[in-house]
């Protein structure tokens, strides 16, 4: 029973981190494979808040929160001021610097031996340890990050935002401020990221570096991509299906060696035939 | 009383090419100019400044008295101007509807921290701006088409949506460019009534056109542009008669 | 002699085996892919060519073994979620691990769920106290350099630099270097990471040798080959120094290697059991698959003890057994003073093209 | 002394960085489509070249056969995967992602088939030094990388300035638009520049694993740093690219003499972010 919990926990994690990067990618229409390093500085912020007792787990989260906010609103400045091409080596080049970072500066993440002993979440003073309280508490967290993005794309601002993808020009000549509406995207990308790394922490009660790189950051986009770009239905789909694929594997019994590397082999596959076949995802629109 | 928008010296050269040269030129406050001259005279290119897309190597322009020199576009559109494009550029995924409340001015929910922790409020917003929407749409003729994709929606019907769109910003100075171009008859004779009637409510109208008919039907002044520079201003009659404009214009031809 | 005898004990053993004959399953967790899967791979070997070779000789009392392998890729979420896998759905009781990230991660699920986790070859520090249900069957990095800077002292090599790989062994080997060395009377006068997985030493080996040393003190995992090769290729001449990952058989017979000295766990695979490995994988038994045979066999002879003494395979009792029994006899005399492993360690220094050794010690 | 010896090594790995670049650059400015599966074919020329050599075949032509087969498969991946994609009006987004997916399967298939240890290429004579005087210290096959680099760059000028397929591309690359109606056949010159960028960054791709040996992931690092070359050298300027490259790698070399040696790569991409914020079009922006 407790792998089924684990599953969905670290599922509704990465609903979050979905709900982000398809802010960013799908939405907003900025390319984006440094979400994991955003991820990652969320849970090192969390996990160093807890372990010192500076602060508990609410608050925690909140300071992370808003510090990835400001981190991935800072990111996404080159984006606006540099065309679409060339933030891409920019992304490539912010999450290669954040894995550095996480790797070799051993004071503050614990450097390449990660953090062990990350406390485990307390809400109203009450820890949430077993995997039943952790799925609760992470299963509730997407539940409102859902509808958040749900109220977000339902209220002007998403309209304003879908707007923005057709014709950026087109909305400044309406009177609207495209840089800010795509910063607030972007500040919403990083809250979810933060969040999401927070959760991450105290589930994994250990961090380090491995969980946040290059890898992670194309995982995630393989989900928005096969889930679906722009839409909520997508950005669900997409974590769970995808993180279900290595148990999936594991149960057709193709030699071991060749069945670790042939998980990543799908994962390409998988990128290559929906963008041939289906670019607009399972549950998604064009990207 | 100063000028309602008066432009002074404006230089724009892109490159080599010098876009506007010492163009000055005014409009009166109700009236509708239309902005005339040969391809590549620099119509648009007028307009890129006077909204702030573009900014001017030297000469100013100011509307109602305030200067617009350095304002950013939404701020200009704030103080009142709001403008079309030639190719359109409507929101083709979006209904009508959409692509007119997308240009209604600032409205709580366009946040998205208001969008989730006040979504009641954000929700009767919501349906106040949807029939203010309705009414622009009814102003121009299209409250039928409201919740149409934009895509289904017939070239002049198009058109038409684009004045809306302009007129949703609430702006009194509406600069269009080239309302009618490529418009049936019976289109054209829509939206010249429309045009006529905007006059009527007090809206001033700038206009850039090609077609001499629609010139001469509702235009109170004409400006002839010519190289990036004023060649001369007068009633639709003086400008068309003048045999010199009308060489550099129709090459020769009336 | 006394190997010999012990394969004799489990054949009797077998011979007279119960009439229960259902299958015992246990599970191995290692990084199949990625960066991590160079030793991952010969791990899972180890682990499979004992396990076969116990099956064929009729299983422990007459159970066949069967090992669930799970690829972690070396990172710790896949690893917890593979914990919890062959934890709940599969019910095993015994798992083994590898690579330190993923065994620290790992370690205090494994204490709640009374599950005993095998470490054959990861060797951070932080290992030794991590649960009480992860027994190492090698001694930690910590245990090996303090046996290496003795032997260097007593060499009267002083003045050192340190090499090391940026990953949490590594790190944790540096760490040991920088609290051992100075305490025989050396100094550590410079010290340089690489990446892991990156094999362009020279960088670093210039820097290195700027700071004009005696002996380098080495901390890395992969790659070894090419350090040395460039080590020799830019004609440096101080002493290299290391653990039992310079135990590598391309390093051995390379030239470039020319009185390389090391620590190694005194772990040989009789002729027959390695050409029998060479037969069915194509490939020499290396470090990490003789250390996780050895650990397989610690596996089968605590299970042995337990299905004699009429006792479920659980967790706990396994645990309790290895304790109970404190010296195995695998490939290699170990002794459970601790859940970490006391083993002979030899001084072996590299001399054309062989691995020979100079010095007997022990690691308490 | 030790920075000059670091300037030496750090010659031969830009200059391989160079050629990344390069390449890199003239599919980029050609077909304007971000080609991260370079790195896939990059890493493919080192492991055909080692298979065959490993089953006895001479270098030199276990080399040239990799190169050809780089060739070809770069051609293919433009002809069969993005030219389809651009068929389909697919954004740039969607064919950067289809990109990515190619990079991951060409990694895992040689991780599958090769096994991801570290192979050893057992050429003897190619890690003989070649004393270069005093203390500097260079093997035969770091002299080889550079000199097969500057081959490479020269060539390249050569082709791009004075062949008629050059001048075809180079058209292409500056007016897409003109090109299509001018009866150039873009998608021809496509197919064309993918096979020869593959076939000219497979040279490094056999020569570099000689001396640092085969991994199938370890790709994309160098692939990066050599996009920063391109886009600080300019793109679409071939000299730029190689030229900051070289650049590149010297300074991280020398890097180490004032910063851990862990920091290095970490600082290309820093000092390439402030860049991006001050520079975004680069030092030698082709005449716009």
């Amino acid at each position: 029973m407790d792998f089924w919990l684990s599953y969905a926990t670290l599922a509704a994690i990465y609903v979050l981190l979905g709900l982000s990067t398809n802010l960013l990618v799908g939405i907003a229409g900025i390319f984006s494979v440094s979400q994991a390093a955003v991820f990652g500085v969320g849970a090192y912020i969390v996990a160093y808040l807890l372990m010192n007792e500076i602060m508990s787990f609410l608050p925690a989260m909140l300071v992370a929160s808003a510090f990835c906010v400001a981190l991935n609103v800072l990111i996404t400045l080159p984006a606006l001021r540099v065309s679409g091409d060339y933030f891409v080596v920019t992304s490539f080049g912010i999450q290669l610097l954040a894995t550095a970072i996480f790797t070799n500066w051993t004071a503050g993440t614990g450097g390449a031996n990660g953090l062990p002993g990350i406390p485990p979440a307390d809400l109203f003073g009450k820890t949430l340890e077993s995997s039943g309280q952790l799925v609760v508490l992470c299963l509730g967290a997407m539940a409102l990050g859902c509808v958040a993005f749900w109220l977000i794309m339902r209220a002007p601002f998403g309209r304003l935002l879908r707007a923005i993808r057709e014709d950026e020009l087109a909305v400044a000549a309406a009177g609207k401020n495209v840089l800010r509406a795509k910063v607030s995207a972007a500040a919403m990308a990083g809250a979810f990221a933060g969040s999401a790394g927070g959760l991450y922490a105290t589930f994994l009660s250990f961090i380090d570096p491995s969980s946040f790189d290059l890898d992670a950051s194309i995982l995630l986009l393989t989900m928005v991509v096969v889930g679906g770009a722009r839409t909520l239905a997508g950005s669900i789909i997409g974590p769970f299906l995808l993180l279900a694929l290595p148990q999936i594997l594991t149960l057709i019994d193709i030699p071991t060696t060749i069945a670790a590397a042939a998980r990543q082999l799908i994962y390409g596959v998988l990128l290559i035939a929906f963008m041939l076949f289906r670019p607009q995802g399972l549950a998604g629109e064009k990207l | 009383m100063s000028e309602y928008l008066s432009a002074t010296g404006l230089e724009v050269s892109f490159g080599g090419l010098r876009a506007l040269q010492d163009c000055s030129f005014t409009v009166e406050r109700g009236r509708i100019t239309c902005l005339v001259g040969p391809n590549g005279a620099g119509k648009t290119t007028i307009f890129n400044v006077i909204t702030g897309f573009l900014r001017p190597d030297s000469g100013t322009v100011s509307f109602q008295g305030t200067s617009l020199d350095g304002m950013k576009p939404q701020a200009i559109v704030a103080a009142g101007i709001a403008r079309t494009f030639q190719n359109l550029r409507l929101f083709v995924d979006l209904t009508a509807l959409d692509n007119v409340i997308v240009a209604l001015p600032a409205q709580t929910g366009e946040e998205p921290l208001a969008a989730i922790f006040r979504p009641l409020h954000v929700a009767q917003a919501q349906t106040k701006r949807r029939e203010e929407a309705m009414r622009v749409l009814d102003h121009v003729g299209l409250a039928a088409r409201a919740h149409d994709h934009v895509r289904n929606l017939s070239y002049g019907e198009q058109k038409l949506l684009t004045v809306a769109r302009g007129l949703a910003t609430g702006a009194e100075l509406l600069l269009l460019d080239e309302p009618a171009s490529g418009l049936s008859a019976a289109a054209l004779d829509q939206i010249m009534a429309l045009l006529r009637r905007l006059q009527s409510e007090g809206k001033t109208l700038l206009v850039v056109e090609h077609n001499t008919r629609v010139v001469q039907q509702i235009a109170d002044e004409v400006l002839f542009l010519h190289q990036g520079h004023l060649m001369a201003r007068g009633t639709p009659e003086q400008i068309i008669s003048d045999p010199a404009l009308a060489d550099i214009y129709f090459g020769g031809a009336i | 002699m006394r190997r010999i005898a012990l394969t004799a004990i489990l054949a009797s053993v077998l011979s007279i085996a119960a009439a229960r004959a259902d299958t015992i399953r246990i599970g191995a967790i290692l990084p199949l892919t990625g960066p991590g899967a160079l030793i991952g791979t010969q791990q899972m070997r180890g682990i499979q060519f004992a396990i076969d070779q116990v099956n064929a000789k009729g299983g422990v009392h007459g159970n066949k073994i069967e090992v669930v392998f799970e690829d972690n890729q070396a990172k710790p979420d896949q690893s917890i979620l593979s914990f919890n896998k062959l934890t709940d759905l599969e019910h095993l009781q015994v798992i083994f691990t590898a690579y330190s990230g993923p065994s620290l991660a790992m370690a205090p699920l494994a204490t709640r769920k009374k599950v005993l986790m095998i470490n054959g070859g990861a060797q951070a520090d932080k290992l030794a106290t991590a649960s009480p249900y992860l027994i190492n069957t090698l001694p930690l990095i910590g245990d090996e350099i303090a046996v290496i800077t003795k032997y260097l002292a007593a060499e009267g090599k002083k003045k050192a630099v340190i090499l090391f790989e940026n990953d949490a062994a590594g790190i944790s080997g540096r760490d040991d270097y920088l609290d051992s060395f100075p305490k025989t009377g050396g100094t550590i006068v410079a010290q340089e990471p690489t990446a892991f997985g990156q094999t362009d030493f020279r960088p670093a080996l210039l820097k290195l040798a700027d700071a004009k040393p005696e002996v380098m003190l080495v901390s890395i995992t992969a790659a070894l080959s090419n350090m040395a090769q460039q080590y020799k290729q830019l004609g440096l001449t101080f002493t290299v120094a290391g653990t039992t990952f310079f135990q590598d058989p391309d390093v051995i017979k390379d030239p470039a290697a020319e009185g390389f000295v090391h620590t190694q766990i005194r772990i040989e695979a009789p002729p027959e059991l390695a050409a029998a490995f060479k037969q069915k994988y194509g490939a020499e038994m290396e470090f990490f698959v003789r250390q996780y045979y050895n650990a397989s066999q610690i596996v089968v002879v605590a299970m042995d003890k337990l299905l004699t003494d009429g006792q479920p395979i659980t967790g706990e009792n396994m645990r309790d057994a290895i304790f109970k029994i404190r010296h195995f006899q695998g490939l290699i005399p170990l002794e459970f003073k601790t859940n970490t492993a006391t083993v002979p360690l030899d001084i072996n220094i590299m001399h054309d093209g062989k691995d020979v050794t100079i010095k007997k010690m022990n690691t308490d | 002394m030790l920075a000059l010896q670091l300037l030496c090594n750090g010659l031969a790995t830009g200059c391989a960085l160079g050629v990344v670049a390069v390449t890199f650059s003239l599919v980029y400015s050609t077909t304007k489509l971000f080609h991260v599966a370079h790195a896939g074919v990059f890493t493919l020329g080192g492991y055909l070249a080692w298979s065959l050599t490993t089953r006895g075949v001479p270098f030199i032509v276990a080399f040239a056969v990799a190169v050809a087969i780089c060739a070809a498969i770069g051609a293919s991946i433009q002809a069969w995967l993005y030219a389809r994609l651009e068929r389909r009006h697919a954004t740039h987004l969607v064919i950067l992602i289809a990109s990515l997916g190619t990079l991951a399967v060409m990694q895992n298939i040689i991780a599958a088939i090769y096994s991801p240890n570290i192979l050893q290429f057992s050429l003897p004579w190619a890690s003989e030094v070649v004393a270069g005087g005093g203390s500097i210290r260079l093997t035969v096959i770091q002299v080889l990388i550079v000199a097969a680099s500057l081959a490479a760059y020269g060539g390249l000028m050569w082709f791009a300035h004075r062949t008629i397929l050059g001048k075809q591309m180079r058209a292409v690359a500056s007016n897409p638009f003109l090109a299509e109606i001018t009866r150039l056949r873009p998608r021809r010159v496509h197919v064309h520049v993918m096979a020869i960028a593959s076939a000219v960054v497979s040279i490094p791709g056999v020569l570099v694993p000689v001396d640092l040996g085969l991994q199938p992931y370890n790709g994309v690092t160098p692939l990066l740093t050599a996009t920063i070359a391109m886009i600080a050298g300019g793109v679409g300027s071939i000299t730029g690219a190689f030229v900051l490259a070289i650049a590149i790698a010297e300074l991280q070399n020398l890097s180490l003499l004032l910063i851990p040696g862990e920091w290095s790569i970490g600082i290309t991409f820093f000092i390439f972010l402030i860049f991006m914020l001050f520079r975004p079009t680069g030092l030698f922006a082709a005449a716009r």
